[in-house]
């Protein structure tokens, strides 16, 4: 008793220098029962990081420079003289975001674009998937999507030919071709009912990925761009799918793609993957980190950036797994983006 | 009418007897034909004494066929519905059950609408079908989705009584205000009216009337429906 | 077996009728069912109903030893019941998701509100207490079905809880113990009710559970003593329980329709009132019975 | 710092034992409590050093949790709770998807070391299982969940140390890491306890302070200042659960301030890093965050 009597006031004393930075507080009632809603008083130094006025009331703000950030229950604009889009919903005739991100309009509509987010697919769009699950005539694929996609057995390419009919014979050995985990490249071709999409592989460009390795970033940072297959100088090749996976794998020579007389149409379904040298598994490796540092930048990844960053890694002669580090990681970013008028 | 328990013998010297609900066929031991109540409830029979069933009080439904009943589509399957008729089993029903349905042309019934069909098979080992038409000439005859309006539980004693014509309440009920209502034989009553008031009040008197319930005869109802507001 | 979700025109419709200001059953907005209490031979033995709902709650209390940390204080235990025979919905065995949120609130509004004395039921320091057991059975609470936990808390045919915690707290009250004596050697003697009349519960206070349902069709709009398909098609159900002193026992609003601070506040007056009603209601149930029993008032 | 143990670092570890002998005696429920230590001198102030209506320090680190589309970490006192958001995805039990919105789904764990007493609690704890269902009750409405049918939004949330204001503190980390993680929100929700000392009310409350006083936590929702939780259950009277209603309001204004800026960083932060890539890789040609 007597221990914890001395204790208190003791406690007391120690504990204000730690509360030196409780940077909330609150007045006792008189001053507070006299201010309204939303400017309790909070010291002015509270309201660092919120120095700008985020609450747009007209609707002639969009023409600004800078974009316009937003978060969640932020009335953006007026409901009778826009539309809401994706990422906003309407409240007493206003449309407010709910998500936190970047303001866009579109003539008339107006959504709010997350920053972070699952990727959300539209048709045409390039993808890479895994397999999750294997059912009757069809597989249910990981695109990072809300929803697994699906990918019907009648919407791949089965060796044998493109015209090859499906035979039910084929429906079950479905596992000769996908197995759970199998990576693939595919295209969104439809959406079903609820919203989940449905992939196709019915290209030779599409199928099943081996030679390489995947690297997960937030899909905003990849952008639709004219092809999402390039191929970098030191025998390597590089898939953006759209959904934020990329494919990074041996390079394949031009002769053996479809069409050509190297091509293995064996080879389409293989698990196996084919001899990698030590160099262009460098390579690869290299790629990788390279893509890992730039989406932790948050960085969008292009063809052309990953190219320029490369060659910068190459030039600098950094090590592979030097690219990690922070202060590499950090001068590798700032290196890639540059402006352009600095750079020429 | 006679109170009748269940394993009473009934007595009856008609050749071509029809037996209701609550009524079994048993021979006894000595090979005779007789009849056994296996329900309690009152026994009834019609004019000409060739039929006779048992009135209870029981509150499952169990399907006969022919019988309206209200059901709630509970799911989608293949090509028709899952529908909860408050039976032991949902019933299906067909989706080209329904007058002017086709391949092409099926009707299209969201999950929990609700709908009046008639009972089209059942069989105590399968479960029960359900239609939205007369399957001979194929016309709706009244069956289908019912919307708007309101869905009155009662037992099954009132279904019975309201599906009657010379019943007093809906008569009684249609000469206040115009009232439309669908009456399951499954203890549901779909009934619809042009105000809300006028609804809940029909409402409120299938409940008040119901032998199980309130159980108020007609003064007593024509009372209570002056004291409602409409 | 869960029973069916509410058909899409019963939901339409029930819309419909708030919008006018009207309930499915008559009832003006803050208008309760019809209780009915009754009284078993015991003292301590109750019967509630609520609407269709009924609830029984028995108490009885027996003496042990005292647990070692709290030797002043007396123990007590709430048990909930709530199995088939209250509805189809619950399944046999297994505890539903109902009745823990029942044995829940229960727990909170009696026990952690500390509505009873327990160093009253103290009989003799780290020896002998007594242990007073709380048992509640749900007899009916038909055509529940509730996919969210606050809809559940409120419970059953509507008012589930209400009607429970309205059959605990007449169940406390209407109680008496045995009189005991402890003699100077720490001998304890239990006198029989002939002997010696026995004694009430020593009660702080006793909370009454009011549960509102919140529904946003045009306006938000508070439904006192939500019944079954209120309760099924509710945006969000409070829970409070109160005493007549105005003394709240537990709010709970957990999801559902976001309130205005305002109609919380509203809901809670009202409660008030309600619970000033149910006290005296009570009052004059328990003492009726007692008069009928002969039981000696102190 | 690392090296020389400053005075904070040296207080707290104090703290931190005294604070163990009284979640000690928490633990037997004792009633002496009140008199050992008190919670509002006259002077005002609290056993910590607080004003009546002073909250403790709140700091957010939202930097991803590997794997996790959207996490936050919040200390706020000696509270501290880590949440992880995953989804919307594919519902791992295909039983349990709904039809025409997402389903949520809460774990709560609350670490052993979290409190002195040093308890396991499995996920059939009740305590652990209420809070799993507080939390979840207080996000169904303000998820839009229409959005996204079939799927399945798991959050994840583990307490890593308890000093009172465990599930406020929950909330308002599961708040910013479901931003984080780019969900739809109607708005913010912010939560803060409230309790009473003697017809005084108090904002935030520690371990000691809850384990003596009737407390309220309320949950509310800035924009139209409109609550989604409110959990009492202690004892109080009406005029005074008015109060505290009142003034948790108000905090949650002030807490909805700092997420905010938190959130507005992060963004800012995630787009500079987008509009300096864009610029730099090619003409604006094809821009996609920034203004024509």
């Amino acid at each position: 008793m007597s221990l914890l009597g001395l204790s208190g006031p003791k406690l007391t004393l120690k504990h204000l220098s730690t509360i030196l930075l409780m940077i909330i507080s609150f007045f006792p009632p008189p001053s507070l029962s006299s201010v309204s809603r939303g400017v309790t008083g909070h010291p002015p130094d509270m309201d660092e990081g919120n120095d700008d006025n985020i609450y747009m009331d007209g609707d002639d703000d969009f023409g600004a420079e800078t974009a316009k950030i937003t978060s969640p229950g932020e009335s953006i604009t007026s409901a009778r003289a826009f539309m809401r889009g994706h990422g906003t919903y309407v409240d007493s005739d206003e449309v407010i975001a709910s998500v936190a991100g970047v303001i866009e309009r579109v003539n008339k509509l107006i959504t709010v674009r997350a920053l972070r987010t699952r990727y959300s697919p539209e048709v045409g769009d390039l993808v890479i998937g895994r397999i999750t699950e294997v059912q009757p005539r069809r597989w249910k694929v990981d695109a990072n999507a809300r929803q697994d996609a699906v990918l019907m057995l009648s919407s791949v390419n089965l060796p044998g030919g493109v015209q090859r009919r499906k035979l039910e014979s084929d429906e079950l050995q479905m596992r000769n071709f996908f197995q759970e985990g199998d990576l693939l490249v595919a295209e969104v071709q439809a959406f079903f009912a609820d919203g989940a999409m449905s992939l196709h592989t019915r290209s030779l460009k599409y199928g099943k990925l081996r030679n390489g390795q995947l690297v997960s970033v937030p899909p905003i940072l990849i952008r639709r761009l004219k092809s999402h297959f390039c191929s970098l100088p030191s025998g390597v090749d590089l898939i953006l799918g759209l959904n934020g996976y990329i494919w990074i794998s041996k390079h394949v020579r031009n002769n053996e793609k479809e069409g050509h007389e190297g091509f293995d149409a064996e080879a389409v379904y293989s698990n196996q993957n084919d001899d990698i040298d030590d160099a262009t598994r460098t390579a690869i490796a290299r790629v990788s980190n390279i893509i890992r540092v730039l989406a932790s930048r948050s960085v969008p990844i292009t063809d052309s950036i990953a190219l320029e960053a490369y060659e910068w890694t190459v030039e600098q002669d950094v090590d592979v797994k030097d690219l990690l580090l922070e202060d590499v990681a950090d001068a590798l970013v700032a290196a890639v983006t540059k402006e352009p008028s600095e750079q020429w | 009418m006679s109170v009748v328990l269940p394993g009473e013998l009934i007595q009856s010297q008609h050749k071509n007897l029809k037996l209701g609900p609550g009524l079994q066929q048993s021979g006894d031991l000595q090979g005779r034909a007789s009849i056994v109540v296996t329900r309690a409830g009152t026994l009834e029979q019609n004019t000409k004494g060739n039929k006779f069933w048992v009135e209870g009080n029981s509150r499952r439904y169990v399907p006969a066929v022919q019988e309206p009943v209200v059901g709630i589509i509970c799911a989608r399957q293949g090509e028709g519905w899952r529908v909860d008729i408050g039976s032991a089993h949902q019933a299906s029903l067909d989706g080209l059950a329904f007058e002017g349905a086709s391949r092409r042309n099926r009707p299209n019934l969201k999950v929990n609408s609700l709908v009046y069909a008639r009972v089209s098979l059942a069989h105590k080992d399968m479960e029960p079908e359900l239609e939205c038409f007369d399957a001979q000439t194929r016309k709706a005859e009244g069956f289908g989705e019912l919307k708007g309006g309101f869905l009155v539980r009662c037992s099954l004693k009132m279904s019975r009584n309201l599906i009657d014509p010379n019943y007093f309440l809906l008569p009684l009920l249609g000469s206040r205000f115009p009232l439309d209502a669908a009456v399951g034989m499954n203890g549901r009553v779909w009934v619809s009216a042009k105000e809300v008031k006028q609804t809940i009040a029909a409402t409120r008197c299938i409940e008040a009337a119901d032998p199980d319930g309130g159980g108020m005869d007609q003064t007593a109802i024509k009372k209570f429906i002056g004291t409602l507001d409409l | 077996m869960r029973p069916p979700s509410p058909s899409i025109p019963e939901k339409d419709f029930f819309f419909a009728a708030l919008d006018q200001d009207v309930r499915l059953d008559g009832r003006g907005f803050l208008e309760p069912r019809s209780l009915d209490l009754s009284f078993g031979a015991e003292l301590g033995h109750v019967e509630c109903s609520l609407g269709k709902t009924r609830v029984l709650a028995h108490v009885d209390a027996k003496m042990v030893r005292p647990e070692p940390q709290r030797p002043f204080e007396g123990l007590i235990s709430i048990h909930c019941e709530l199995s088939p025979m209250a509805g189809a919905e619950y399944e046999p065995g297994r505890s539903s998701e109902e009745e823990t949120a029942l044995a829940r609130h229960l727990d909170k509004i009696f026990r952690r509100s500390d509505a009873i004395d327990r160093e009253a039921l103290c009989v003799l320091t780290g020896e002998r207490v007594w242990h007073l057991r709380l048992s509640v059975h749900v007899l009916s609470a038909a055509s529940s079905s509730s996919s969210s936990d606050a809809a559940a808390a409120a419970g059953g045919g509507g008012g589930l809880l209400d009607c429970a915690s309205l059959a605990c707290a007449a169940a406390l009250r209407h109680f008496r113990r045995p009189e005991v004596e402890v003699h100077g050697t720490g001998e304890v003697t239990v006198y029989a009710p002939e002997a010696r009349a026995p004694v009430p519960l020593a009660l702080h206070h006793t909370p009454f559970c009011v549960s509102f349902a919140g529904r946003s069709s045009l306006k938000v709009r508070m439904l006192l003593d939500p019944a079954g398909l209120e309760l099924r098609l509710a945006h969000g159900v409070l829970v409070l329980a109160l005493t007549a002193q105005r003394e709240l026992a537990v709010v709970h609003k957990a999801g559902g329709l976001p309130l205005a601070p305002e109609t919380l506040i509203g809901a809670v007056e009202i409660a008030a009132r309600r619970a000033r009603e149910l006290e005296t209601w009570l009052d004059v149930h328990v003492r009726d019975d007692w008069a009928r029993k002969n039981v000696e008032v102190r | 710092m690392r090296h020389t143990p400053s005075i904070c670092g040296f207080a707290f570890a104090e703290w931190l034992v005294i604070s163990l002998l009284y979640t000690d005696s928490v633990l037997t429920d004792e009633p002496a409590q009140s008199l050992r230590i008190e919670i509002l001198n006259e002077g005002g102030f609290r056993s910590d050093g607080r004003r009546q209506y002073e909250l403790r320090e709140i700091a957010f680190d939202s930097s991803p949790q590997a794997g996790a589309d959207g996490s936050a970490r919040i200390s706020h006192g000696l509270t501290e709770v880590l949440v992880s958001v995953f989804g919307p995805r594919e519902a791992r039990v295909r039983a349990q998807t709904l039809h025409d919105r997402a389903a949520i789904h809460v774990e709560v764990n609350i670490a052993p070391f979290s409190t002195g007493d040093r308890r396991r609690r499995g996920r059939g704890d009740k305590r652990v299982q209420e809070l799993a269902a507080m939390i979840k009750a207080t996000f169904e409405p303000v998820v839009q969940t229409g959005l996204y049918p079939r799927s399945q939004i798991d959050i994840f949330v583990h307490v890593l140390q308890q000093d009172g204001g465990v599930l406020p503190a929950a909330i308002n980390a599961t708040t910013v890491a479901l931003i984080n993680a780019g969900v739809p929100l109607a708005d913010y929700v912010c939560a803060i306890t409230g309790g009473v000392h003697a017809a005084a009310p108090m904002l935030d409350l520690t371990a000691l302070e809850e384990s003596d006083l009737p407390h309220v936590t309320v949950a509310s929702m800035p924009r139209s200042g409109r609550l989604t939780l409110v959990s009492m259950e202690t004892r109080l009277h009406v005029d005074r659960f008015e109060e505290i209603l009142r003034l948790a309001g108000e905090a949650g204004t002030v807490i909805h301030t700092e997420m905010h800026a938190v959130v507005r960083q992060r963004t800012k932060g995630l787009l500079d890093g987008i509009s300096t890539g864009l610029r730099a890789s090619k003409p604006a040609e094809d821009a996609m965050v920034e203004d024509e």
